[in-house]
């Protein structure tokens, strides 16, 4: 076992919780995650073989779904970001790899994104200052990919107006971060 | 501090008082007061001064259209110029400043203006300031620009914050008058979503400004019980204090929410104003109408103003500007607004009506047939004169006149995407046209339903239809419904100096000379004249221009035409259109993972597009960077340097095509390129020209990791998504961008292979012979962790890089410096390896400049025939391919110590300087301290052949013209010896 | 009629009663020697200089709306001629000295102002950038000055030095550029050309080319047939639509670039600045208003008029540079169709077709090039041969490979 | 605008970058295209005003590239596509 100790997108060695009146922004490090993206013609054996591996169908357009051990989302035509606890799945991308070999391009992300949770009571009024979706049909299970303040992020519905988690390019994380707790502030 | 102006009653709160200040003098208003209607009571009328003439003026006007009544509010950093006192909310503490004058309002020198008008009438400057040549720009435009302008900037930045959103909606209303309120209580008790936003910030519209009752209760108690019972509806959103500013594209609102502009300052960590984008399927525009003036002799003095609007400043703020007033009108709109303020005690000296059978009036005299000829009162409104029927003139002594021209439909939103508005016989006025925004529709005063029961009827029907609700329409609530009786007129016979636009000071007289000399369309009448193109946007002074013209030419109002509206509808703050986008905030950052370590090794940093790089890390007693770059490079040259270099983009291509791909973008085959080998590739457009550079890694049969330079790795991979899915989109092959899952970092110097033997776990041989130069892999270190090794150098020197993932870069980076410390291992930021870059002469942005070629870059070579690849065909054409094409060359100063200078230009050594005799120029330079001097990289016509030549390198713009040697751009290891050992 | 600060002082002494229409309004006739399409300022300078510098006589120009509807009335109204590359920086310098000269020739005063163009540096590799470009414009015999940081800051207080995230590092000036009152160069040329002759025929829309053999022997028009010697195209961001009228496809796509106006202000802005790490431009004009702009919207668009993003995007980069414009407010935003070209660089230029001319793929800069443009291209339409500063603008560069590419970009004419 | 993704449903255009025209999917075959053909592909456009078809790349969203057919006199959108399902049918081996 390596020494190296990690550090959260935001530098620190714990991760980051702020809060604004009763919302809560947490940073969540312990997130492995992989890409998974079909191979030309090989769409249906990608799509049935992830679903042998992780116990659901792959989520079609805009969704995401969830097992005990893993979560996936949608992110292409065809393509699936998939994510575990990271302290048992360190080794996500590889397992996937090998379990997909010829039948899907497997892509370590693990380290690509920097995650957060933010939650509480009314949401959805700091969604609105951050990014463009249609709130009043943003559903649980729904994943959108789109940009605040310019990153590109995913945003997934954990509970409508009350949890969702926000998935950005980890580089950004402290602009994100500020942009997120500029937005409660304002908003709540 | 008395408000002698003040009546009883309105929506007013009489029992608080509110302190404020307008140019120093202290006054008192009250809650829900603006600060026109708090000056009004306070009995000024004087506000501000116009544009051109600086004429004394008051406010025209109740609401937004407001041309005359505007001053500077608030002060320091916050003072916010061109405000319109008529629809600023009134606070406690609020101070305001008159504007465009000197010394004072009362006396403003620049008014001698007015005493020459004659000769600055419209488009006089086009004809003089003409001679001698050099005067317009040393003498007469300096006084011109002096004296031109409104309000003043602070000169600060604004302290403010301002933030935008997004809301979606089933349908947007925009107006919460009669109509508005009607559609949005049609709506809402359907259970659709709706968004009903208000400029102003009491919802109500004229009905708060009327005296009409609404089912049986005064019209503003029933848009308060409207309101009320709005705002219990879930699926309702009221947003008041919100301007709907633009109707845009596929029905997308922009529309400005003032948060705090009510208050002293905002609250802490709230915004002053919100951009709202409000995504609707459907809009419904019930902006109402503006009353329109008429045109008369000194049409423009304080005190003159809308008829309506005095009414408003009677019924809803309890306020006349005058105790004494008069009306003129040419409708039955004046009369109402005599009947309201005598009604609350203000003396009407008389209501002056064009019509000969106007109606009579018990309370106060109408005088049938006549017409306002002239006005008097310097600075406020004193007497008005008045020819009768009977062509006797009459001279009544008053402090405000009530202008009443009729009124005009607020079609500005639908003009917003180029529709015209059509004229409407039965309304003389323009009306929204046939060519609506899609998904909008109009309602109420705005469509033409000029009475109260019209636009409640109009409005509920149009929520219906825009909703396609079904089902019998309910009932509306009991209100008046006069008819409409609109006759034109627009100007009295034989005035000159009557204004049109007020703020502009376009007069009547303005618009026949624009005729007489042939500015005849509307646009050159608006652009000569500039009627129309004040703050106002010509709500107050269009169609009376339209009108004159229209009868100079002899034609009717829509022959002539009329002039659309564009965004936005009222000027809107720059502020709160950026939001957050400013200062440090202007673009995210992007750190590396090394940032943190770095920061505490006290480095300086540069912008590298988004990224923040160490750019080099000074060390106690090196006072100059010169001193720490110059120790970098030679440190690493001597030993082993670690430079995080993370920001190259990097993008995994997998498929069983993917190498075909990598032939397809890159001018250099990849076919061949075996496992386990990485090698350079060039990128090329189709035009032939290079794009960007980078390696290719093959890690499998079918997986290849691609860097790309730092500043292109976005274009790059969105030129392979455009390749992979419209040029090849058969072909099996994913493209997913690594760049921030891995921490990346250069280990280069002859000790670099000793310090990371230090780190690789032992089961990895990375020997010359194990891992020799090119070669890539994966592999753990220190312990277990997985990581991928390259062999590829940008120094020049022995150098690897080395990647983990990004959460274990900062203790990667630790652990190399640690572990290297017997190697005395120096981090080594971007300076440095530009410097080391240059010394091996390798290409970089400022050489793949978008105008360059393989061929110029000496890669000609590398452009593969055997195959099709993305510019291969194109950068054959001729014009690329000259004898004496630029070719890349190194550069050094034939006197040592000469500075080299990028962007300098390269000439003969003897011969003209000039363009026509330009040789090339210098890409890249910097101080070699392997070599002891300065050196650069460059393009030289046919440079490959001139090796040895000395040329002149002038840079004109930095003083610069030295010698310069034409030299191999491989300062440093020409044979590659050191990247092999 | 001769314009003069007297003539000005007498009319008003006298009602006003002397002044005559600035051009006539004639019907066209059925045959000129030179038949310009567009009444832009391209086509009026056109018409000008064809009338007093080639002696040309018998010339009309024909517009579908009014003289100066389009893009010269719609404009940021900055001239400079800050070029990098050889094929342009001729011509632009031409075009500055035109203006320089162009109130005494016109007799109109189009309040030409040169109160300078500042260029931001933010970036060593912008700088070195602008050195080479600041050189090839010495080299051509124009004016550039390189800026310090501090040197800015001296003449710039108000940007935003110390809370920027892209740092100011200096600046490239060109004093001699600054801002002409648009309207009035269409006026004036159209005035100029009126007198000496030219007809100016307002409302004629063409429909059509009259082509036989390989030849182009007049334009088919709203008002009937008008037969012309040789007929020159300058419509700007209809060079597309009219084009197609002869059977040809051009390298140029049609886009929409917005610009805004604030509310007057007192003057705040000494000239032109343009910032080099946003998408942002302003200046100031006469009467007060901050007159700025960025970049296209980046779609095709003959719709004169953008959408809010680009709105967005250029006000956070005016409130980046210069945060005290938050408190000013945006009165107006118009679109322009913008005449995009494959390499950013316009074509004055012969067509396959005998007597057939093309002036067009200004992209966004085509007012600072109007005297120049319309020299050049009444030197072609007079010579058949092009004007020395203008030999590059051909159609026939892309085939070649002589691409005049200032940017950079390449042949994605929404990212010039 | 607003662009109706045919898998995401509508999003703004501000989360597209306009790549051009969609002739640009008309590449030339390299083994018997002429240089008119290559300047012609690279250099000539249509520009119509009214139906024009172009590609929007979704960089902010699922990086899919669309061809939409948008007026460009009314900025009406009326159709669109996947790229990839329109693109060049090229043997990839070649």
């Amino acid at each position: 076992m390596h020494d190296l100790k990690p550090i959260t997108a935001l530098g620190g060695t714990t991760p980051r919780v702020d809060t604004v009146g009763e919302t809560t922004l947490a940073e969540v490090p312990d997130l492995a995650l992989a890409s998974v993206a079909a191979r030309a013609g090989r769409e249906q054996a990608c799509a049935k073989h992830l679903k042998a591996l992780i116990g659901a169908q792959a989520p079609s357009p805009g969704k995401t779904w969830q097992t005990d051990h893993y979560s996936a989302v949608w992110m292409g035509p065809d393509q699936w970001m998939i994510s575990a606890d990271f302290a048992t799945h360190e080794d996500i991308a590889a397992t996937l790899k090998s379990q997909l070999e010829g039948i899907a391009s497997v892509t370590e992300q693990t380290d690509a994104w920097a995650c957060f949770d933010l939650s509480g009571p009314r949401v959805f009024a700091v969604l609105e200052l951050l990014y463009n979706i249609n709130l009043l049909q943003f559903k649980t299970g729904d994943a959108t990919r789109t940009s605040i303040h310019h990153l590109g992020c995913f945003v997934i519905c954990m509970k409508p107006d009350h949890m969702v988690r926000i998935l950005g390019p980890r580089a950004s994380a402290g602009s994100l971060h500020h942009a997120i707790t500029t937005a409660m502030t304002s908003a709540l | 501090m008395t408000q002698a102006n003040r009546l009883s009653g309105g929506q007013i709160d009489h029992n608080t008082a509110l302190e404020f200040t307008f140019d120093g003098k202290r006054y008192a208003g009250h809650p829900g007061d603006t600060l026109a209607s708090a000056l009004l009571a306070n009995n000024v009328r004087l506000m501000g001064r116009s544009f051109k003439y600086h004429r004394p003026r008051g406010p025209l006007t109740a609401g937004s259209e407001e041309p005359n009544a505007i001053v500077e509010l608030r002060s320091g950093a916050r003072q916010e110029p061109n405000t319109r006192a008529t629809t600023a909310e009134l606070f406690d503490g609020l101070s305001a400043t008159s504007q465009n004058r000197w010394p004072s309002l009362a006396f403003d020198a620049m008014a001698i203006n007015d005493r020459f008008s004659n000769f600055l009438t419209a488009g006089f400057y086009y004809k003089t300031f003409m001679w001698p040549a050099a005067f317009w720009e040393k003498i007469y435009e300096p006084i011109i620009r002096k004296a031109a302008g409104l309000g003043s900037l602070s000169m600060q930045a604004d302290p403010d914050e301002y933030d935008k959103g997004f809301r979606h909606c089933d349908l947007l209303i925009i107006g919460a008058g009669p109509a508005g309120l009607s559609a949005a209580l049609t709506a809402g008790r359907a259970g659709k979503h709706v968004i009903l936003a208000d400029e102003d910030f009491r919802m109500g519209g004229r009905l708060n400004a009327e005296t009409f009752a609404v089912a049986d209760m005064a019209g503003a108690d029933w848009a308060t019980q409207t309101v009320a019972e709005l705002s219990a509806l879930s699926n309702v959103r009221l947003m008041p204090r919100t301007t709907v500013i633009g109707a845009f594209d596929h029905g997308i609102c922009g529309a400005v929410e003032r948060i705090s502009d009510h208050l002293v300052t905002p609250p802490k960590g709230k915004p002053r104003q919100i951009l709202w984008r409000i995504y609707a399927a459907q809009t419904l525009l019930c902006a109402g109408a503006t009353e329109r003036s008429i045109a008369f002799e000194n049409n423009d003095r304080p005190g003159i103003m809308l008829a309506a609007s005095m009414r408003a400043y009677a019924n809803r703020w309890a306020a006349t500007p005058a105790p004494r007033v008069a009306i003129f009108t040419n409708n039955d709109d004046g009369h109402r607004t005599a009947c309201d303020l005598h009604a609350k005690g203000v003396k009407i000296a008389g209501v002056i009506d064009i019509r000969p059978d106007a109606p009579r009036s018990r309370d106060y005299e109408v005088l049938q047939g006549a017409h306002v000829t002239d006005t008097k009162g310097r600075l406020g409104l004193t007497f008005v004169d008045v020819r009768l029927a009977d062509g006797t003139a009459r001279t009544i002594e008053c402090g405000a006149l009530g202008v009443s021209g009729g009124w005009n439909p607020n079609v500005h939103l639908t003009c917003h995407q180029r529709g015209r508005p059509a004229w409407n016989d039965a309304l003389a006025a323009f009306a929204p046209g046939g060519t609506l925004p899609p998904g909008m529709s109009v309602a109420g005063a705005a469509n033409g339903a000029f009475s109260t029961h019209g636009a409640l009827k109009s409005g509920a029907d149009a929520a219906r239809k825009a909703l396609g609700l079904k089902g019998r329409a309910p009932a509306l609530p009991r209100a008046e419904d006069a008819p409409v009786a609109q006759t034109p007129f627009w100007y009295v016979e034989g005035c000159a100096r009557a204004w049109l636009d007020q703020q502009n000071d376009v007069t009547v007289k303005d618009v026949k000379l624009s005729y007489q000399e042939g500015f005849r369309s509307v646009e050159h009448l608006k652009r000569y004249t500039t009627l129309g193109m004040a703050t106002d946007q010509g709500k107050t002074s269009n169609m009376g221009g339209l009108a004159i013209m229209a009868e100079l030419a002899g034609k009717s109002i829509p022959e002539v035409g009329t002039t659309i509206f564009r965004p936005p509808y009222t000027p809107t703050s720059i502020g709160v259109l950026a939001g957050r986008m400013r200062g440090k905030e202007f673009h995210p950052t992007r750190l590396t993972p090394s940032h943190y370590w770095a920061e505490e090794r006290g480095a300086v940093f540069v912008e590298v597009g988004n990224w923040l790089r160490a750019q080099w890390f000074p060390l106690p007693g090196e006072t100059h960077w010169r001193q720490s770059v110059d120790r970098e490079v030679t440190a690493t040259r001597a030993s082993v340097g670690v430079c995080d270099c993370t920001t190259l983009g990097k993008i995994d291509v997998q498929g069983t095509d993917a190498a075909t791909f990598l032939n397809k973008v890159y001018c250099n085959g990849f076919a061949k390129l075996a496992v386990g080998k990485t090698r350079y590739g060039l990128m090329l457009r189709e035009d032939g020209i290079a794009m960007d550079d980078g390696t290719a890694a093959r890690l499998a049969e079918d997986q290849f990791v691609v860097t790309t330079t730092t500043a292109n790795a976005a274009r790059a991979y969105q030129h392979m998504e455009f390749v992979r899915q419209c040029l090849m989109p058969d072909a099996d092959v994913q493209l997913i961008s690594t760049t921030e899952a891995w921490a990346q970092y250069a280990v280069a110097g002859p000790n670099s292979r000793h310090l990371l033997q230090k780190i690789v776990d032992s089961d990895y041989d990375i020997s010359n012979e194990g891992f020799p130069f090119m070669a890539c892999g994966n592999i753990t270190i220190c312990s277990g962790l997985r990581a991928r090794l390259f062999r590829i150098s940008f120094s020049g020197e022995l150098a690897f890089e080395i990647a983990v993932p990004a959460r274990y870069g900062d203790a990667l980076m630790r652990r190399l410096m640690a572990e290297g410390e017997e190697f005395d291992v120096t981090p080594y930021g971007t300076e440095a390896l530009g410097v080391m870059r240059i010394e091996k002469g390798h290409a970089a942005g400022n050489e793949l400049n978008g105008t360059t070629t393989a061929l110029n870059l000496g890669m000609g070579r590398m452009v593969s025939k055997a195959k099709d690849s993305i510019g291969s065909k194109l950068s054959e054409r001729p014009g690329l391919n000259e004898a004496d094409t630029l070719m890349q060359v190194g550069l050094r100063p034939v006197n040592t110590s000469d500075k080299i200078t990028a962007g300098g230009h390269l000439m003969r050594a003897a011969g003209p300087v000039d363009a026509a005799h330009d040789q090339g120029y210098v890409t890249s330079a910097a101080f070699s301290p392997t070599l002891g001097c300065m050196i650069g990289l460059g393009f030289l016509k046919d440079g490959g052949n001139r090796h040895g030549e000395t040329l002149r390198l002038v840079s004109p713009v930095t003083d610069l013209s030295v010698a310069v040697e034409v030299v191999s751009a491989h300062f440093v290891d020409p044979e590659g010896a050191r990247v092999r050992a | 009629m001769r314009y003069s600060g007297f003539k000005v002082i007498k009319e008003a002494l006298t009602g006003h009663k002397g002044w005559t229409p600035a051009w006539r309004d004639p019907e066209p006739q059925a045959h000129y020697d030179i038949v310009i399409i567009g009444g832009g300022g391209h086509g009026l300078a056109t018409a000008h200089y064809l009338a007093s510098v080639y002696g040309e006589r018998r010339v009309a120009v024909i517009e579908k709306g009014w003289i100066g509807g389009g893009n010269v009335g719609r404009n940021t109204t900055i001239i400079r001629s800050n070029y990098l590359l050889d094929g342009n920086e001729p011509f632009y310098e031409f075009s500055l000295k035109l203006w320089e000269g162009l109130e005494q020739d016109l007799n109109y005063n189009a309040m030409v102002s040169q109160r300078g163009i500042m260029n931001l540096i933010h970036s060593d590799a912008q700088r070195d950038a602008f050195i080479r470009r600041g050189n090839a414009m010495i080299l051509n015999g124009a004016d550039a000055e390189l800026l310090s940081e501090a040197q800015i800051r001296q003449e710039y207080p108000f940007l935003n030095f110390d809370d920027a995230r892209f740092p100011i590092k200096g600046g490239l000036a060109q004093r001699r550029g600054g801002t002409v009152r648009h309207d009035a160069v269409a006026w004036g040329y159209a005035r100029a050309a009126d007198g000496r002759g030219v007809d100016i025929i307002q409302n004629c829309e063409v429909t059509g080319f009259r082509i036989e053999n390989g030849k182009c022997f007049g334009v088919e028009t709203s008002k009937g047939f008008i037969g012309a010697g040789c007929v020159g195209c300058a419509v700007a961001g209809n060079s597309s639509r009219l084009m197609a009228k002869a059977g040809m496809r051009l390298p140029i796509e049609s886009h929409v670039l917005q610009a805004f106006v604030s509310e007057g202000l007192k003057p705040v802005l000494p000239g032109v600045i343009t910032f080099g790490a946003g998408h942002f431009y302003v200046s100031q004009s006469d009467k007060g208003g901050l007159v700025f702009g960025g970049d296209i919207d980046g779609y095709n668009s003959y719709a004169q008029r953008g959408n809010l993003p680009v709105v967005e995007d250029v006000c956070e980069g005016g409130m980046a540079i210069m945060p005290m414009i938050g408190r000013a407010r945006l009165l107006r935003m118009w679109g322009g169709i913008m005449d995009m070209s494959m390499d950013g660089s316009p074509i004055i230029d012969r067509t396959h077709i005998d007597g057939l001319y093309f002036n067009g793929g200004w992209c966004y800069g085509g007012f600072k090039a109007t005297p120049a443009s319309g020299y050049a291209f009444a030197h072609l339409l007079a010579n058949d041969e092009p004007h020395e500063t203008a030999t590059a603008y051909r159609f026939d560069r892309f085939r070649t490979g002589h691409m005049i590419d200032e940017k950079g970009m390449g042949n994605q004419p929404n990212l010039h | 605008m607003i662009i109706n993704h045919p898998l995401l449903g509508p999003r703004d255009s501000a989360e597209f970058v306009n790549l051009g025209a969609a002739e640009l999917m008309n590449r030339p075959d390299p083994e018997t295209a002429t240089p008119e053909d290559w300047h012609d592909y690279a250099y000539l456009r249509d520009n119509p005003a009214g139906a024009h078809r172009e590609l929007w790349f979704h960089e902010g969203g699922d990086r899919s590239i669309l061809i939409v057919t948008r007026d460009t006199t009314t900025h009406e959108i009326t159709a669109v596509e996947l790229a990839r399902n329109r693109g060049q049918r090229h043997d990839p081996g070649k």
